[in-house]
């Protein structure tokens, strides 16, 4: 086992697979010369030059959908957003293009391409920057989306995603970048999408939690255990497709759950967990299931109303009491 | 002071174009260039292409007229944009390219359908929805693609295709295969802003594409200069793109200039902005009205026609005669309503097929 | 009551409104010589000459940021789309711009705009065509959402949505235009966003559908009065505020509900919907919460698999049957 | 063929533009046309707005050094995107501009506020997210706004403000109130689609706006010549825009270019696409290692300091003195450091500030 930073996990993960693949190339803003603008990318270009290191314009639309057209005639692309808050620029070749010529055309083509960059808030950037994007793909047929917690899972689900012939979204937190993990040192060690992990083994409540709200989940994990309750968490790692298997599974032992998820609560990954888990283990559960979630209000400058903002462990504590009952 | 219009009294910011007031009123829409004078011979066309062009463009007029009159008894549904008027250019670039140079464009796509490979009954089989159409009954009228055939479709969110185009030139260019990328759009999509990225990335990285509007006059009902200010052409100034405006009426203008195009291309990787100026005779689609266009803007181009040009070159010359002609006539317009009988009679696809090519693997778990 | 098409409950909307406003101007695709791609602005070019109604070039994410910067400036736009597949486009400029730009400055800004136009599918367009998006966008804060299923709502809403100070997103149904129905004539008649309206009421399920599922919902209710099933049918017509109260009021008479929905599953209307049933009335509850949406695959063109994929009564009427255990 | 780069043996995308090949290798952002030779009283100024001027560069100027060392510190969070460097196209253009014409702008922002009424003390507060900033706290560096006085923010989408602006302008017009909109961007923000469909749509409905790119040689990491292909004024010749580029280290130039133009679109109602060209001295934003300029290029313009430069030429025309200078300079000092003052002891937003200002009601039902 290794020890990397998630930047270097997923750096790893696209030079390993640059390296056996010609075909992959990585295009973006600031990729190649700047190294990246979270240094992601740092050393591609000295590598593989700049034919496979690729600096774009400011034009998300333009280059999501040239890399579009890249993977039906046969590459590999690599896409960075810088973050999946400027994206939204970029939505119509996602959801129009890269996520239904397959099916329209009958079959004729695979995208094989790979949308990745950090994802929901980075502290205080205020309101354009700072939204979670993972649910809102999800909702549409015809592409995956992962959005991983810790190093491993990012470097070993990335590998897949590469190598996944379908548009993959994978995302990443510009907080997390400098996070330390274990990573197997397995030659070629992958993940396959669309697995969840349980994380922490507990019989008292199922907290499901991904992306940076796993590790909120597992502070508040930390803090339960104290007052003795015992939590298990579930990462889905894979927001579609979602392992539900395994949350349900979780849910028959625990018998009560709390999602945590930093998206709005309107239609985020929460309320798709949270339907779910009454509709599959209605019988089985002593509470309803509560959410953590942002507000319904956009992101605050202010630190006092960021804080304020992002769901935290207490607040998980408060739901996780309110699904035993305890206050 | 933000002025009021000179002529008005009014303010108004539509009906649009430097200096167009008509509210309503009907205008011209586009002038077209004189084609080129050259014969067959100095383009280096043999007698052979050009029946066989004559042929193609025969099978995408004759095509669409039954293919409308089917849509129009009811046979299948969705939208039905015909290309009737514009033969010339998916003929003439066809014929100028190489097999294997890509084509991309809108959704205004059955004569690029018929050009490169779908065969009519593929293309009569997906206006009906059946599963032995060219996209197994997916994608209907605005999906026609024959991808090994290096057609890839068929793109029904204007605009969508131009950065697709600038993606298969990109990977043609990345694996130095020399293939040349025509990505077709119509003048409505001029005004996407996608097309500027791309124009620019196209330009500054040196793409082998090029980017060919097929202006007909209208986005819509909308006229050209009453959605994009000055000449569609002049965008490329912006770009230090090479450019050119030609006559889309006539094939052998469009062959000439797609040729010339290719080559420089070919040597020098890099993008071109090409606007062909052609009519289309039908309503956008099949619920349009026309008022916006008169009957005699409408005639005035049929004169034009280019599919007659062609026929009456062959005639004039001694080519083909009058006999032979109606030989060809006859033996598309019976390939046409094989057509029509072979989707007719076709299946609808499985129903499992709804879960088919979403994606690659055939295992995926869907959501439910 | 006047017997009003929808498009003309709509355009009546406008009109009104228009005459009782200079500030009001519409603009989009084909809206003004035209008289709109689906009649629904037919005689306003006439009325209100070319200053109000205004073509606009095929570019939406331009047209919209140009409403946006006028609603900022005092105007009151209606900016419609020719269908809300193609908002796609303009995606940044009410997501990131619209929605945010007041909460941004601390309130210096209003922002009185209309986005409308049809949503989801009508009939055989094939994918890019075919898409819901009200609950994507009531994802996002900072608007409001509305989808209405008939003349009455539509005129009544969208006079209020007009008049809102806030960005508003109206949604309408291409294929619904020609539906006929009764309209009050009262004058100056509204209906306030954020109410829902129980449209049939009946003891044994709940059924909460909106838009055109709503007719879905009804036909249902129809085919199993038959069989003895008392369904009450509410529609939320405004999405977003959702009047939970109203739902949950009926859920607790009939326990069992089932949502029927013209989105895609994951994340939709109908998994907020039943999150939120599970969370609120979990003691209420006889059975799990059914929904009834889209597959999750993109609309197909052939008409046999387009029959398939949309919902219909006889989906609706075997989410029934699950939740009362008939079957 | 898509031919290889003639000087290479690698087929490369980036780094770009039409003949550079740096791969990695610094090279020069952009050329500085020559300022203007016109002495104040030719341009209509007073030397009280000289003064004036002068005061509102140095204030730009200070404000920002002291932010940044209060950044520095960690006294606040977020990004700061600093305007040092470009002091003169702000103070040029809202001393050339009506008190009511408008401005928006991206996200380096900061003078943009000062110069249009931004206190001092609000500005910095809302750099620390105080309530008592000029947003109240909400938007931090990138979102000042003085909507009061025409200053229309701020905004962190890179294009996002374009079409705003284009929409402020069409207000404008609707309304016949005779104000102008300034519409700023950055060379970065030329590529984004949406300035070439807001262009289109300006110039086709003549609406009364400048569309002015600060170009300050680079993008983030990305010289200019990288992102954009030719010259970025070249974008206006595809609309037939009227277009100019000027110096902008220089703020009598700015002012006599943007008093001409406001007086052009005020009589013609017509927009404008103006490239100003700048320099920026600090890094993108504060954590920006800029090994992707050289340090001589930075001193070349460092030398031309437009605050610097009006300093002089108020001390070579005699207009004050050293003493008043320094008086000046202290003036602003002080102001600035009171400025620290406020925002250190101004309160936080209150908690309930979280839901204030989302809809223009209070008692939105907010989700949950
Ligand atoms: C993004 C988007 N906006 C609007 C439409 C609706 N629409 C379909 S075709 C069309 C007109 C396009 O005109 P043009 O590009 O000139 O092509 P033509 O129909 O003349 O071939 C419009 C507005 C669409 N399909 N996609
Ligand atoms: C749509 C979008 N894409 C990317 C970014 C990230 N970003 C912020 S500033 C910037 C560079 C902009 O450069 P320029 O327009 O030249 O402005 P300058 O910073 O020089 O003032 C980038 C890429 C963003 N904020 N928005
Ligand atoms: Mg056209
Ligand atoms: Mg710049």
């Amino acid at each position: 086992m290794a020890e990397l930073q998630f930047r270097e996990a997923i750096r790893a993960a696209i030079d390993e697979e640059m390296a056996q693949d010609e075909d992959i190339f990585v295009m973006g803003e600031e990729v190649a010369e700047y190294d990246g603008a979270y240094k992601v990318t740092e050393g591609l270009l000295d590598k593989y030059g700049p034919k496979r290191l690729i600096d774009t314009p400011i034009a998300e639309l333009g280059f999501s959908g040239i890399g579009v057209g890249a993977a039906m005639n046969g590459l590999r692309p690599i896409i960075e957003f810088m973050t999946f808050n400027f994206a939204v620029l970029a939505a119509d070749q996602i959801i129009n293009h890269a996520s239904k010529i397959r099916y329209m055309t009958g079959g004729q083509v695979e995208i094989p391409i790979v949308f990745r960059g950090p994802n929901a808030s980075a502290g205080q950037l205020s309101a354009t920057h700072s939204v979670a994007y993972d649910a809102m793909y999800a909702h549409f047929p015809g592409m995956k989306v992962i959005y991983t917690s810790e190093p491993e899972d990012a470097k070993g689900l990335l590998k897949s995603a590469i190598r996944d012939p379908n548009p993959v979204l994978f995302m990443e937190s510009e907080q997390m970048y400098g996070l330390k993990g274990e990573v197997s040192d397995e030659e070629d060690f992958t993940i396959p999408i669309g697995k969840a992990k349980v994380k922490r083994e507990g019989s008292d409540v199922t907290v499901v939690a991904h992306g940076k709200m796993y590790h909120v989940a597992t502070q508040a994990a930390k803090q339960l255990e104290k007052e003795g309750v015992d939590i298990e968490i579930i990462d889905p790692r894979t927001v579609k497709p979602l392992d539900l298997e395994t949350i349900i599974k979780s849910i028959k032992k625990t018998n009560r759950c709390v999602i945590v998820d930093e998206a709005h609560p309107f239609g985020g990954l929460a309320a798709e967990v949270g339907y779910l888990i009454q509709r599959e283990a209605f019988d089985y559960l002593d509470a309803p299931v509560q959410r953590v979630t942002l507000p319904d209000t956009s992101a605050p400058f202010a630190k006092n109303l960021f804080d304020e903002w992002l769901p935290d462990a207490a607040d998980v504590i408060e739901a996780v009491n309110t699904v035993t009952y305890r206050k | 002071m933000a002025k009021k219009d000179k002529d008005t009294q009014e303010i108004q910011f539509t009906p649009s174009g430097t200096s167009i007031l008509t509210n309503g009123k009907i205008q011209k829409s586009t002038e077209l260039p004189s084609p080129t004078r050259k014969k067959h011979k100095s383009l280096g066309l043999s007698e052979e292409d050009l029946v066989a062009m004559f042929e193609q463009m025969y099978l995408q007029r004759r095509f669409e007229e039954r293919a409308m009159q089917m849509y129009q008894k009811g046979k299948f549904g969705g939208f039905l944009h015909l290309y009737m008027g514009q033969e010339a250019i998916s003929t003439g670039t066809v014929f100028a390219l190489n097999d294997d140079d890509d084509i991309i464009t809108a959704y205004r796509d059955h004569g690029w359908g018929l050009v490169r490979g779908v065969s009519p009954k593929e293309g009569m089989a997906e206006l009906y929805g059946k599963v032995t159409g060219c996209s197994r009954g997916k994608g209907g009228s605005m999906h026609f693609a024959n991808v090994e055939e290096h057609f890839w479709g068929g793109h029904g969110i204007v605009g969508g295709s131009i950065p697709l185009g600038g993606g298969i030139a990109f990977a043609n260019k990345y694996k130095q295969n020399g293939r040349v990328t025509a990505s077709f759009m119509g003048d409505g999509a001029v005004d996407q802003g996608v097309l500027h990225e791309t124009m620019n990335m196209a330009q500054n990285w040196g793409l082998p594409c090029i980017f060919a509007i097929e202006n007909n006059g209208y986005a819509m009902g909308t006229a050209v200069h009453r959605h994009s200010v000055g000449e569609l052409v002049d965008r490329a100034k912006g770009y230090g793109m090479k450019s050119a405006v030609i006559n889309g009426m006539d094939v052998f203008t469009v062959y000439e200039k797609m040729k010339e195009i290719a080559e420089d291309i070919r040597e020098n990787s890099n993008p071109w902005l090409l606007e062909i100026r052609t009519y289309r005779y039908r309503g956008h689609s099949m619920s349009d009205p026309m008022k916006y266009r008169t009957k005699e803007e409408l005639k005035e181009y049929e004169k034009l026609d280019p599919v007659e040009r062609i026929k009456q070159y062959l005639l004039d010359n001694d080519i083909i005669d009058e006999g032979k002609v109606e030989e060809i006539q006859d033996d598309i317009e019976d390939r046409v309503m094989e057509a029509i009988d072979f989707a007719e009679e076709s299946d609808f696809p499985e129903k499992s097929d709804l879960y088919k090519d979403v994606f690659v693997e055939d295992d995926y778990p869907f959501h439910t």
